[in-house]
């Protein structure tokens, strides 16, 4: 049976990953053909197949186009300063270690003027998961080249071809110390929803690098077609090779993507450095920050009358 | 079965006939549809086609092609990047047989 | 609510500012602290670094300090008090997540310890010329809180003061301490936890589904909550409804920004905090803050001596300025005299309040040392010829 | 003892910011007066001079800064050049004799001690600005030595207040012996 449906006939039972959306906030902002929206989607049935207590999960967003993913999460979401999305991440995190913190966001955001909040949070291995959907080039501000844009790439800032070098983000992110790192795009969706299942599920700096189109501004002003277009080329120009080095899935223009699982590896993470160090010289008298005071303040508060 | 254009290592299983392929149903909320296609074109069993209607927002959401056909692989309601698409179980009926 | 017994350090210490401020934040329930190490502020990171760990706190030593600054804001959103300390060159990368915290309504400390700018300018050096950059800093129309303690003893007490007023507030509080004040050595006494007054946050009591993060109900501050509670709330530096959505329209950002300011303004009364000596009858009022006031002490002293009528005026509370305080003296006294340790920024709120009913002679210091009294003193003359 | 104001210097690395925070702390904390210190940092650590300004009150200090020392405790030669014409007239000069040599022609009071030598008989050359606290709490009498040494105890790493302390009792042994040298002008300083 195919069952086609408008507005309030359809079946609320049906579209069962709405009680992780704001529906209230559909549709979405981003344009059509755009890959945020497949990314948020694997996302949302990522969640839906871990068995966390979504009361639990909290989602970290900067600003620009995939920096709105916060604003359409039904958790505890942030949308919050241009590049600041992991910082402000890793005091929630460490103040609140019951939640699952999740930070959303794009390539220019993270990679560039986050940056330097990047390779750090990687460096300390912090237990974060950060999804990066890169389209090559700052979308909200009307298609700029950024960090990841290719060389010869034409943005409205690089109208003559982008000069730079961009970064490869796999390659970065587990020099910097990820312990998961992956790469798919937005076409694919299984493979994407089991990377981010697997990075959320891992202790440390988990890494999903998700290539997406941006049919409106980088793929238009570079002759690339259609968003559907771009999706049709990840079918066709794209390998998937797992173990690949990190280094060696750098992303050229026109050229095939290396698509896989690169990184996954254990280490110990950032609070349990930290605590193995203060055990050691500080012993019984070191008190682990299991749970804001504030938070058990606040349950008192909410039991009285 | 005709050839795919969308799987272009497509083979027949050798036991298919003794498979019990199981049936989905799409909804689809047509007025969160932006028109991208992306269900239409990447469906392994060419379930959904573009339809010529206009939606409020004037794009033309997907409308089926072949009923019968889903196998509620999900795949539309992963990749539909505006929410638009649901896939529920539908009923398993008789063996699949092409 | 009485401070928790684990973060107070009861007794009599000799500290200098930054290491009691530090004792002040720990004693105010200051669980989080996030910064990046810059003179003169750089003490109190050291000692909250040594103090944390038996009493559960988390300390990091972030990147930069946007960095610092957005772990604050994300700390308190995880239920955590939480605070930074800087100086200039920091304050100046601060001001970007200071204005998200002012726009998601976070109660949060920041300390400004000063040095003279600007740029390095003098990193080891004192200056108070930041006190603009702390009311006007981050882009947009606010309000801000801004404290100005003069002696380790007050920067203990300020902290608490601090951290009390951020959650009444619900806005990240400043405290514009100077590098005098941060390095200064003094007697600290620190009272019995029960004597401590410690505001805890306003958990919301409503259940999931009833609470709208940004809905006020009428007394201008919202009910915080905390990621993790249930309520799953969006909490945007976009302009938002009450629910915490993006709501770009005009008539939103009518009612968002006013109720950010308002919320101040209105309660002006209630934050402000001066201290004040002789004002009745006084012929000149010397009006100052942190360092800057026990250095025209000695100035005041001297003028008195000399029978001259001068009050003494000290900004403990800098933002809001006390306004009302400026108006009503203006209409009484024949002038003010405006010492700060920068080329004339206290004394242009002075000069504005004033309204030409009252001179304003403006003592400028650009910063390195503190004034020669001697200065200040000249000034209450000049005023009184 | 209305209000007294001291001048600690010498080479950064002497210690003599911990001499003044010793002196002070005995003043404030153990003796329940007032004392306020304030040092002035330079970029470079080690070897560059080094002071701190230290006020003794009954009352608390509200003119935080000296406006002319009453003593000068100076543990170098630079450091006493660099300092000593803000000594008031009739103040008093605290030295490290082993590497202080005072003007001849000064008009101030002097108590001096080779305290980096005494320092070095006990071991440590670094407890030289133990010695000048004990060197100034003998001589001047501004604070008891029982202040002192709590204030010591109180102050210094553990496990290292008991060579503090020895340096400390050399020191108020040479103090002691010069007592009533100099006595604080009995009238307040505004």
């Amino acid at each position: 049976m195919i069952v086609k449906e408008t507005g309030d006939a359809a079946s609320e039972s049906v579209f069962n990953r709405e009680d992780m959306l704001r529906s209230d906030r559909l549709p979405h902002i981003w344009c059509p053909e755009c890959g945020i929206g497949t990314a948020l989607s694997c996302f949302t049935s990522a969640l839906g197949r871990s068995n966390y207590d979504l009361d639990k999960v909290a989602v970290v967003s900067g600003i620009g186009c995939s920096g709105r993913v916060a604003g359409y999460v039904k958790l505890d979401s942030f949308h919050t300063t241009h590049g600041r999305a992991i910082p402000f991440a890793t005091g929630l995190r460490l103040a609140n270690p019951e939640l699952k913190v999740v930070v959303f966001s794009g390539d220019g955001d993270l990679i560039s003027i986050g940056g330097n909040h990047f390779i750090h949070a990687a460096r300390r291995n912090l237990d974060l998961t950060v999804i990066c959907v890169n389209n090559f080039n700052y979308a909200m501000t009307g298609g700029q080249v950024g960090p990841t844009t290719p060389v010869g790439a034409v943005c409205s800032t690089t109208p003559f071809g982008n000069s730079e070098l961009p970064f490869n983000l796999p390659g970065l992110a587990a020099s910097s110390g990820a312990v998961y790192v992956a790469r798919w795009t937005t076409l694919h969706v299984r493979r994407l929803i089991t990377a981010m299942e697997e990075a959320m599920a891992k202790r440390g700096f988990s890494f999903v690098e998700v290539i997406s189109p941006c049919p409106t501004l980088y793929t238009r002003r570079n002759k690339l077609g259609t968003g559907l277009d771009r999706m049709r080329d990840y079918r066709d120009s794209s390998d998937i090779r797992h173990g690949a080095a990190p280094d060696s899935v750098a992303i050229e223009f026109g050229g095939r993507i290396t698509l896989g699982k690169f990184v996954d590896v254990e280490k110990p993470t950032f609070q349990d450095r930290l605590d193995d160090a203060m055990r050691a010289s500080l012993g019984d008298k070191y008190r682990k920050n299991d749970r804001p005071p504030a938070v058990q303040a606040s349950r008192r508060a909410i039991r009285e009358p | 079965m005709k050839a795919r254009t969308s799987s272009r290592f497509w083979r027949e299983p050798l036991d298919a006939a003794k498979r019990i392929v199981p049936r989905g149903s799409v909804h689809i909320r047509e007025e969160r549809c932006k028109g991208c296609n992306f269900c239409v074109e990447f469906c392994p069993r060419d379930v959904l086609v573009s339809s010529p209607r206009f939606n409020l927002k004037g794009y033309h959401p997907p409308d089926v092609l072949t009923d019968r056909s889903c196998t509620a692989c999900r795949l539309c309601e992963l990749l539909c990047p505006e929410f638009a698409i649901a896939v529920s179980d539908a009923e398993r009926e008789v063996p699949h047989a092409s | 609510m009485q401070a928790e017994a684990s973060g107070v350090l009861t007794g009599t210490h000799y500290l200098d500012g930054d290491h009691a401020f530090a004792e002040g934040a720990l004693a105010a329930g200051c669980r989080f602290f996030a910064c990046y190490p810059i003179t003169p502020s750089t003490e109190i990171a050291e000692r909250t670094a040594r103090r944390f760990p038996p009493m559960g706190g988390v300390f990091i030593q972030m990147e930069d300090e946007m960095a610092a600054m957005a772990a604050v804001l994300g700390a308190v959103w995880g239920g955590a008090k939480a605070m930074t300390c800087t100086s200039g060159p920091g304050f100046s990368l601060m001001m970007e997540n200071l204005g998200l915290g002012i726009m998601m309504e976070t109660p949060c400390v920041l300390v400004n310890v000063q040095r003279a700018g600007p740029s390095t300018g003098l990193p080891t050096m004192v200056g108070q010329a930041d006190v603009m950059q702390a009311r006007w800093g981050s882009h947009g129309d606010y309000e801000i809180i801004a404290l100005a303690p003069n002696s380790p003893q007050e920067c203990f007490d300020l902290a608490i003061e601090a951290f009390n007023l951020s959650e009444r507030y619900r806005v990240p509080t400043l405290v514009m301490m100077d590098e005098c004040v941060g390095h200064m050595t003094e007697k600290v006494v620190i009272p019995e936890p029960e004597e401590i007054e410690v505001r805890p946050r306003e958990f919301t009591t409503k259940k999931p589904g009833d609470y709208l993060p940004y809905a006020t109900n009428g007394n201008l501050v919202p009910e915080m909550v905390a990621a993790g509670q249930g309520h799953r709330i969006h909490s945007t530096g976009l302009t938002h409804d009450e629910r915490g959505y993006p709501d770009m329209t005009v008539a939103a950002q009518d009612v968002l920004v006013r109720r950010l300011m308002n919320k101040i303004t209105t309660n002006s009364a209630d934050i402000i905090r001066v201290e004040s000596d002789s004002l009745e009858g006084a012929d000149v009022v010397v009006v100052s803050y942190g360092i800057t006031s026990r250095v025209a002490r000695a100035a005041i002293l001297k003028a008195r001596e000399e029978g001259h009528a001068v009050g003494e005026l000290r900004l403990v509370t800098i933002w809001p300025f006390a306004e009302n305080l400026i108006r009503e003296l203006a209409g009484k006294v024949r002038g003010f005299v405006v010492p700060e340790i920068n080329l004339g920024q206290i004394a242009l709120e002075v000069e504005r309040c004033a309204a030409g009913r009252a001179r304003t002679i403006c003592v400028p210091h650009a910063g390195g040392s503190v004034h020669d009294p001697e200065r200040i003193y000249e000034a209450i003359v000049e005023v009184m010829s | 003892m209305a209000r007294t104001e001291i001048r600690l210097t010498g080479f950064g690395g002497q210690g003599v910011i911990m001499a003044g925070y010793v002196i002070g702390r005995a003043a404030a904390v153990e003796e329940g007066r007032h004392a306020t210190l304030n040092q002035s940092f330079g970029p470079e650590a080690r070897g560059s001079a080094c002071s701190a300004q230290l006020i003794l009150s009954d009352d608390l200090v509200t003119y935080p800064y000296l406006r002319h020392s009453d003593i000068l405790v100076a543990m170098s030669q630079d450091a006493y050049r660099r300092f000593v014409s803000e000594v008031r007239p009739g103040g008093l000069l605290v030295f490290d004799d082993s590497l202080v040599e005072p003007d001849p022609n000064s008009t101030l009071a002097t108590v001096g001690a080779p305290a980096t030598r005494i320092a070095e008989e006990i071991g440590k050359r670094i407890m030289a600005n133990m010695v000048m606290v004990g060197l100034f709490t003998g001589a001047t009498q501004l604070v008891s030595p029982e202040a002192a040494r709590a204030a010591i105890t109180n102050s210094v790493p553990t496990g290292t207040s008991d060579v503090n302390l020895a340096a400390f009792e050399r020191g108020l042994e040479c103090g002691l012996a010069r007592a009533g040298t100099w006595a604080v002008r009995e009238e307040a300083q505004t």
